[in-house]
């Protein structure tokens, strides 16, 4: 939490001074670059951009992690990116580093449609340089039908009992690797703590030989082939809604995080009223519902999400009261390389 | 002379190496299924999803013009690095240089790259990755090629020269012949590598463009589908059709040249 | 005539300079302006600092190369190394009889041969790796068959047959180049002198194959030595090769002078191994 | 001994080989003799083993040799073109066949050594071959192949490329190995003096078949065929038709005088053959001989070549006398010959 | 006028040719003659620019050679090894000069043709060099070396794989060439009485040297050194001490009879060659001459070579007489010679 606010207080938005735009700019001069997910956004998007916003025209350019994304933006020259999509503590690193045009809220009336805790983000608390695209938490997701007791506590992934000894994965997103050992012995999930992050490491490498392997991606096919009964697993991603119904999710006691994939806009772009138009367009309900129902994240738009039905099973019932008992992942800056060094570490160890 | 029987056995068993994995691939895209690893019947389905996929259809033009485009640069400049570093030069540096693209992580090349264009504020386009593509093809040609250079018999191109052709003629004319195989296989190599890269095309293509590894990469993030087995079948397809619609040419071509 | 003397060396000095610049100036600038310079750009950062929230902050430290000697990367070193040569081992011992036979068949079928080591590869990296977790996971092909359930995947022994499975085309090509042009009488001579197949193979084929041979070892060591993908995919990252740490510096930890440091270093023991490839090459 | 029956090779439309057969005795010095192209050395690798027949058998002492792989062959070849191996050492070379006999190191290094003596190439024994001159080269060959004293010995011109001093050490040489060690020898040779000297036994070959298989005098003093008469040394041929027992006739120069080998019939066609030093030049005045004029005097060392035009022959008259001649170009002489001295033989239709 | 200078090339510690100067006239037909390794090859390839020497200079026509690129010497060279073109067919590997000068196709088929059918070839113009016989493959290179009629032509043995027939027809289509066209021939060859008929004048070389360059007869009947002597032809030599204008004083023998070819300083050491075919064999019983029995009798063709055991000679005496000769081995003989037959010289010191 305390990172939090010394980013928000950072450099970035008090050097980043907002440029002068014109609400009423003839967007048919303007043209859109976004970067995003593969299936993050609709694929008629940008047909539907034009028809409407009456931009010349828009591209879409597909990032597959954040980190590449990063790299892109952060690169010399000009990227040719208007919006990006990227992750909170990313947001908040890419603006640290002077690169994102602060949001101008008057030119994004649908903001109105944020449920408010959605405004209160740690990452960037007003909404200052970032506007949010989907959030959720990470939990275990496992097979009620494989494991001898159900899952509650992260030790239960990290210490798996004998009949889930190697059937258990992970993720490796470094964050991520660290998250069920922090939250299991009680650490902040930001925390810097030398100490602190120590100890992770021994919880990892002591659980590593129990594990089937890392798994940032496909963790939801081993759970229905039955090759792995536990997995620590981005909501979105637990295919709790597998015709089978044999898959479940849980938030652990000890807690989580909250995530939140959001769109922010390049100082580098020529094409700012276009990029603020289109980020209204996004949180127009019918198009933000969009992500709800077809890639099962939820909005943190309440109209939207109002529009949802949702179905069997389906995470999206998870409430934003509920979601921010998670803690907020921010950027460390500096003090982020002992997480790349902790996931170094333990994945080095042989 | 005749041929030992055993040689046989690692030249089968690479092949059955090789295209194992590709058979289970095409197998699979015939699944009515999702899933990856149960064949729950046949279905020509996946291949309707693709067949609509502009995406993908876009991905593939734009790899077969990267990896043909770089290929030319990698063949022609290859082979005659390759002549030059054997037959001009006595510099190991160079000859270790020039081998570099071939063996420095994708990553390296690719961040290198990234900032070299930004440095000099280069509009990113297909042609900026043909041009990288082009740089460890290059390398790998020129390896190819050296290994036939190697050991040569320098006669055949004294001949030449002493028959009246300049250096550049005699190149074409003896040298060039001599070392085709070399050549081929190096062209095949770098066409090759080039239609399989995605690191060093993901940073350096423009970002209105995308080469189809870098559709599939962003594809198969949630494991493999038939959709995605029947695209690899598509492209063996592909693939066989044009090797047999080549040999085919090489033939009539050379029937032609007999005349 | 003493003019003339004095004329010779020159005249053929530029003779062979001319040669030299049209065989060599095209490829070599090429090198230096897409291989040299950009890679002054990223080894300059290996003497700066990482700034706070990634990118560089042009500040000199020595704290990179102070990191780099940490035995936890050179643990890593090991693990690759091992790797690395492993496959570069088996791809040899498949790959030579394999462009052997290639080089020894009729003209037709050579191409053919050589295409075929080729043409999986005109699929896709990443699918040809997922093929093989169709075919070694729990429920994969190779269970079912056996009727077992053992865990092939996530081993050290499924990245050395990744990495193979990746590299074997560049192993056979370079040595069917090399063999192909072998002349047969020194095969017929070394039979006709009373040596069996194998020991002719050993005596005169191989040797004389040693620049192929070399360059192959080249192409499959490197590139295994720096993957990222396969340990990844294959390996479950449960082992993690120099490419994994290097890829994790400049994309996951945004630390790219360290990132820079790792690859110097890879750079390094690659110009080691250049080296010493050219200079073994040079004296077959 | 070699047994070689109804041997038949076609490359293509060239029939390199024509159902050769031949019988060479153990430890006998043999020599193919026959125009470039004619399928010596096509014979030579059908025995070692590189050339496969298209029909034929080969035996050695019975056994089938074809059956063999060329490794297992006791039957050492060298190469027309010496096949030398690039990357090792004379030295190594020559060693190279000993190894594979596991013969123990002290004894190979001093057979090699021993042969590098006899070749003339003991201070090159490291070099490798691109560091040797032609003929140096066509010695390590040489050695190579006589080192392993097999039981047969191919030699595919095995000293083309060697000055008259050198090849008169390594002819000796060759012989001294037959005598001592027996080996038998199979020579490809162009050169026909060498065979002469060398060879107990010679076969001349013409596209692909055998001519005549003879002991040396014999292939030169009565050779059987037009072909043989005409490739083996010099000679001057007169057609004619048989004219009994003493002489042809011919249309040019009436009756001339020879003896026939076989008796043939009166008005078959016939060949007169005169060996050049058998030849006599006399003075224009002379009472018998074919009239002529000289057209060219060549010296050759130990012997002069006369040539002279004899009207009414598009070939001139070859006439071979000791030591430089004193006969002037131009000089109207008459050639003439003692009939013992002109072999007549019969002409296939 | 070809004039070399002076011309030295090492190979580390092999001196190829040592300072070596030659004159070689417009259109003549010279020949190089020399022991294995002994420095024509290099030479050859200096001339033609493959090879820089480590000293001297080479000018034709005063125009400095060295400083041009191989491809602008007026000049061709058919390589010892022939290094013909696996690529390319016959035909092609001949005509690939002719295009070289851009000359109209129509002229290229024909003097290609034309060539081929001089090296006997016609029929093979379509196949590939790895088709074709080891004598066939050296008139391809013969062939594509003359096909250029070049101011010089350089031909390292250029027939030493073909039979005696061929042989003789390709030398006269040289001489018709150097006639003809003028062309100025350097011919390496180890065959003598190749060099003997064919050259105009004939360098010696031994050990990288040049030991005399001389017309053949001269050269054959008057050589200036012991090396010579005893390399070109067979000879028999015997040392002594110089004794007066007519022979020579040895220890075993005697007086022997001979000439002098220059004054030579009493009791300086001194050489007499007497070559086999001056020498006569006589009987036992004869008045002059050594005494000695036949140790061997060949046949060599035209001549027979007589090898005499003489006591008190290492060497045996060796006697050449036309046709076979009907000595038996064993026999006890005399070998006698004329004065004016025996060469008389110095030896250096
Ligand atoms: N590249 C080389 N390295 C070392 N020595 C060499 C090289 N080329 C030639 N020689 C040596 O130089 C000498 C002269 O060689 P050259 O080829 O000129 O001889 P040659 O007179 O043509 O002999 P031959 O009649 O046998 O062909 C030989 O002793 C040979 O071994
Ligand atoms: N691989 C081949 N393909 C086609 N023709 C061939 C092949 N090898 C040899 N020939 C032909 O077969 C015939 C016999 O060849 P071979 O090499 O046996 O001749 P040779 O008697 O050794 O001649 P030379 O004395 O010239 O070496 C020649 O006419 C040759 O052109
Ligand atoms: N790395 C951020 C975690 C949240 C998941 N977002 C991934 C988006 C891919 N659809
Ligand atoms: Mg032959
Ligand atoms: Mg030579």
């Amino acid at each position: 939490a305390c990172g939090g606010e010394s980013s928000t207080s950072s450099e970035g938005t008090t050097a980043a001074a907002a440029d002068q735009l014109k609400p009423n700019a003839d967007l048919s001069q303007q043209t859109l670059q976004i970067t995003v997910w593969d299936g993050y956004t609709p694929a008629e998007l940008p047909q539907k951009v034009k028809e409407k916003l009456h931009v010349k025209d828009m591209k879409v350019t597909l990032h597959d992690t954040n980190e590449i994304a990063m790299t892109k933006l952060t690169a010399p020259g000009d990227s040719g990116i208007d919006v990006a999509f990227v992750s909170g503590q990313y947001a908040q690193a890419l603006n640290a580093a002077g690169l994102l045009e602060p949001i101008h809220p008057e030119l994004i009336p649908n903001l109105a449609n944020l449920y408010p805790e959605a405004t209160q983000l740690s990452y960037d608390k007003g909404n200052k340089y970032s506007v949010p695209y989907t959030w959720g938490t990470t939990g275990i997701c496992y097979r009620s039908d494989l494991v001898k007791s159900e899952p509650k506590s992260w030790n239960d992934l990290l210490k798996p009992p004998s009949w889930a000894d190697k059937k258990v994965t992970m993720m490796t997103t470094e964050r991520w690797l660290a998250l069920p050992a922090l939250k299991a012995l009680g650490y902040s999930l930001n925390t810097d703590k030398d100490d602190e992050i120590a100890k992770v490491k021994d919880a990892l490498v002591a659980q590593k030989p129990h594990l089937l392997t890392y798994d940032d991606t496909t963790f939801g096919e081993k759970l229905k082939s039955g090759e792995a009964v536990m997995v620590e697993a981005w909501d979105g991603w637990c295919p709790t809604t597998d015709p089978k119904g044999n898959i479940k999710f849980v938030v652990p006691k000890e807690g989580s995080d909250l995530w939140v994939d959001t769109m922010v806009i390049m100082k580098s772009s020529k094409n700012k009223e276009a990029a603020h138009a289109l980020i209204n367009y996004i949180l127009d309900p019918e198009i933000h519902s969009w992500a709800a129902e077809n890639i099962n994240y939820k909005v943190p738009n309440k109209a939207a999400m109002e529009r949802v039905t949702i179905p069997k099973g389906s995470l999206l019932g998870i409430k934003p009261a509920e979601l921010l008992n998670g803690e907020s992942i921010i950027d460390l800056g500096q003090a982020s390389t002992k997480y790349t060094r902790l996931s170094t570490e333990v994945t080095a160890q042989q | 002379m005749r041929r030992s029987k055993l040689l046989f056995v690692p030249f089968w068993a690479t092949y059955v190496f090789l295209y194992l994995p590709i058979v289970v691939l095409v197998v699979m895209s015939f699944n009515s299924g999702r899933s990856a690893y149960t064949y729950e019947g046949f279905s020509l389905k996946w291949y309707g999803e693709l067949a609509h996929d502009d995406r993908v259809r876009d991905g593939l033009v734009n790899t077969l013009i990267v990896a043909a485009g770089s290929t030319v640069i990698a063949t022609v400049l290859g082979t005659l690095l390759a002549v030059g570093l054997a037959r001009h030069s006595r510099s190991k540096l160079l000859d270790a240089i020039a081998l570099m693209p071939a063996v420095l992580p994708d990553l390296v090349i690719a961040i290198g790259l990234l900032l070299f264009y930004g440095l000099i504020a280069l509009t990113l386009g297909l042609y900026s990755t043909v041009l990288a593509h082009g740089l460890f093809s290059m390398s790998f040609v020129a390896a190819v090629v050296r290994t036939r250079l190697a050991n040569a018999d320098t006669s055949l191109e004294e001949a030449s020269r002493d028959l009246g052709a300049g250096p550049v003629e005699t190149f074409i004319r003896i040298t060039l012949p001599q070392l085709a195989p070399g050549i081929v296989a190096g062209a095949l190599l770098a066409f090759t590598l080039s239609l399989d890269e995605f690191v060093i095309a993901y940073f350096t293509i423009g970002n209105t463009e995308q080469t189809l590894p870098i559709v599939i990469y962003s594809m198969i993030r949630f494991g493999v589908t038939p959709k995605i087995n029947a695209l690899a079948a598509i492209l063996l397809l592909v693939s066989f059709t044009a090797v047999i619609a080549g040999q085919r040419m090489t033939k009539i071509g050379e029937a032609r040249a007999q005349d | 005539m003493k003019s003339e003397v004095k004329a010779r060396p020159v005249s053929r000095w530029r003779g062979r300079r001319l040669g030299a610049f049209v065989f060599l100036s095209p490829g070599v600038t090429y090198l230096i302006v897409l291989l040299l310079v950009p890679l002054a750009l990223v080894l300059s950062n290996t003497v700066f600092q990482r700034g706070r929230f990634g990118g560089v902050v042009y500040e000199f430290t020595t704290e990179n190369f102070e990191r780099l000697v940490d035995p936890l990367y050179l643990g890593v070193v090991v693990v690759s190394l091992k790797l690395a040569a492993l496959t570069t081992l088996v791809a040899l011992l498949i790959g030579y009889p394999t462009a052997y036979v290639i080089a020894q068949l009729p003209r037709k079928w050579k191409t053919v041969a050589l295409v075929a080591i080729v043409l999986p590869f005109w699929t896709n990296f990443i699918i040809r790796v997922y093929a093989w977790i169709i075919l070694l996971s729990g429920p994969g092909l190779v269970n079912s068959l056996l009727g077992t359930h053992m865990e092939l995947l996530y081993k050290q022994g499924t990245i050395v047959a990744g990495l193979l499975y990746s590299y074997l085309p560049l192993m056979v090509l370079p040595l069917y180049s090399a063999i192909e042009r072998l002349d047969p009488q020194l095969r017929e001579a070394s039979a006709n002198l009373g040596a069996s197949g194998f020991t002719t193979f050993r005596k005169v084929t191989l040797p004389l194959t040693v620049p192929g041979v070399l360059t192959g070892c080249l192409f499959v060591f490197v590139p295994s030595f720096g993957n990222f993908v396969i340990p990844e995919i294959l390996g479950g990252s449960k082992s993690i090769m120099v490419g994994n740490l290097i890829r994790d510096q400049f994309l996951k930890a945004r630390d790219w002078p360290f990132g820079a440091t790792l690859a110097l270093a890879l750079i390094a023991v690659l110009i080691v191994l250049l080296l010493a490839q050219a200079w073994a090459a040079r004296r077959a | 001994m070699l047994k070689i029956d109804g041997i038949t090779r076609r490359f293509g439309e060239v029939t390199a080989l024509d159902n050769v057969s031949l019988e060479i005795g153990q430890g006998e010095f043999f020599a193919l003799l026959g125009p470039s192209g004619c399928g010596k050395t096509t014979l030579l690798r059908i025995i070692a083993g590189f050339e496969t027949p298209d029909a034929g058998t080969v035996t050695l002492d019975g056994d089938d040799l074809l059956s063999k792989q060329p490794n297992r062959r006791p039957i050492s070849l060298m190469f027309q073109s010496y096949a030398l191996f690039p990357h090792m050492s004379v030295a190594k070379n020559v060693a190279y066949g000993l190894e594979r006999e596991r013969l123990p190191r002290q004894e190979v290094k001093q057979r090699v050594g021993e042969v590098l003596e006899t070749v003339g190439l003991s201070a090159h024994a490291d070099r490798k071959p691109a560091q040797l001159s032609g003929g140096q080269r066509q010695r390590v060959a040489l050695a190579r192949s006589i080192v392993k004293r097999p039981r047969l010995l191919l030699l595919d011109e095995p000293l083309s490329a060697l000055d008259k001093k050198v090849r008169a050490d390594m002819q000796l040489e060759l012989k001294r190995l037959q005598h001592e060690v027996g080996i038998t020898f199979v020579v490809v040779t162009h050169d026909q003096e060498e065979a002469m000297s060398l060879a107990d036994r010679i076969a001349v070959f013409d596209s692909g078949s055998v001519r005549q298989v003879d002991r040396p005098v014999a292939l030169y003093e009565r050779p059987r065929t037009p072909f043989v008469a005409d490739f083996v040394g010099a000679n001057n041929l007169f057609h004619g038709t048989a004219g009994g027992l003493d002489g042809i006739k011919t249309d040019d120069f009436g009756m001339l005088a020879g003896t026939p080998l076989e008796e043939l019939e009166a008005g078959a066609k016939a060949l007169l053959a005169v060996r050049p030093e058998k030849m006599e030049l006399a003075d224009e005045s002379a009472a018998r001989g074919l009239k002529g004029s000289v057209l060219d005097v060549s010296f050759y060392g130990g012997v002069s070549h006369i040539s002279v035009d004899v009207p009414g022959r598009a070939k001139p008259v070859l006439v071979a006398v000791q030591g430089a001649s004193s006969v002037e170009v131009g000089a109207k002489v008459k050639v003439r010959w003692k009939a013992e001295d002109a072999v007549i033989m019969a002409v296939d239709a």
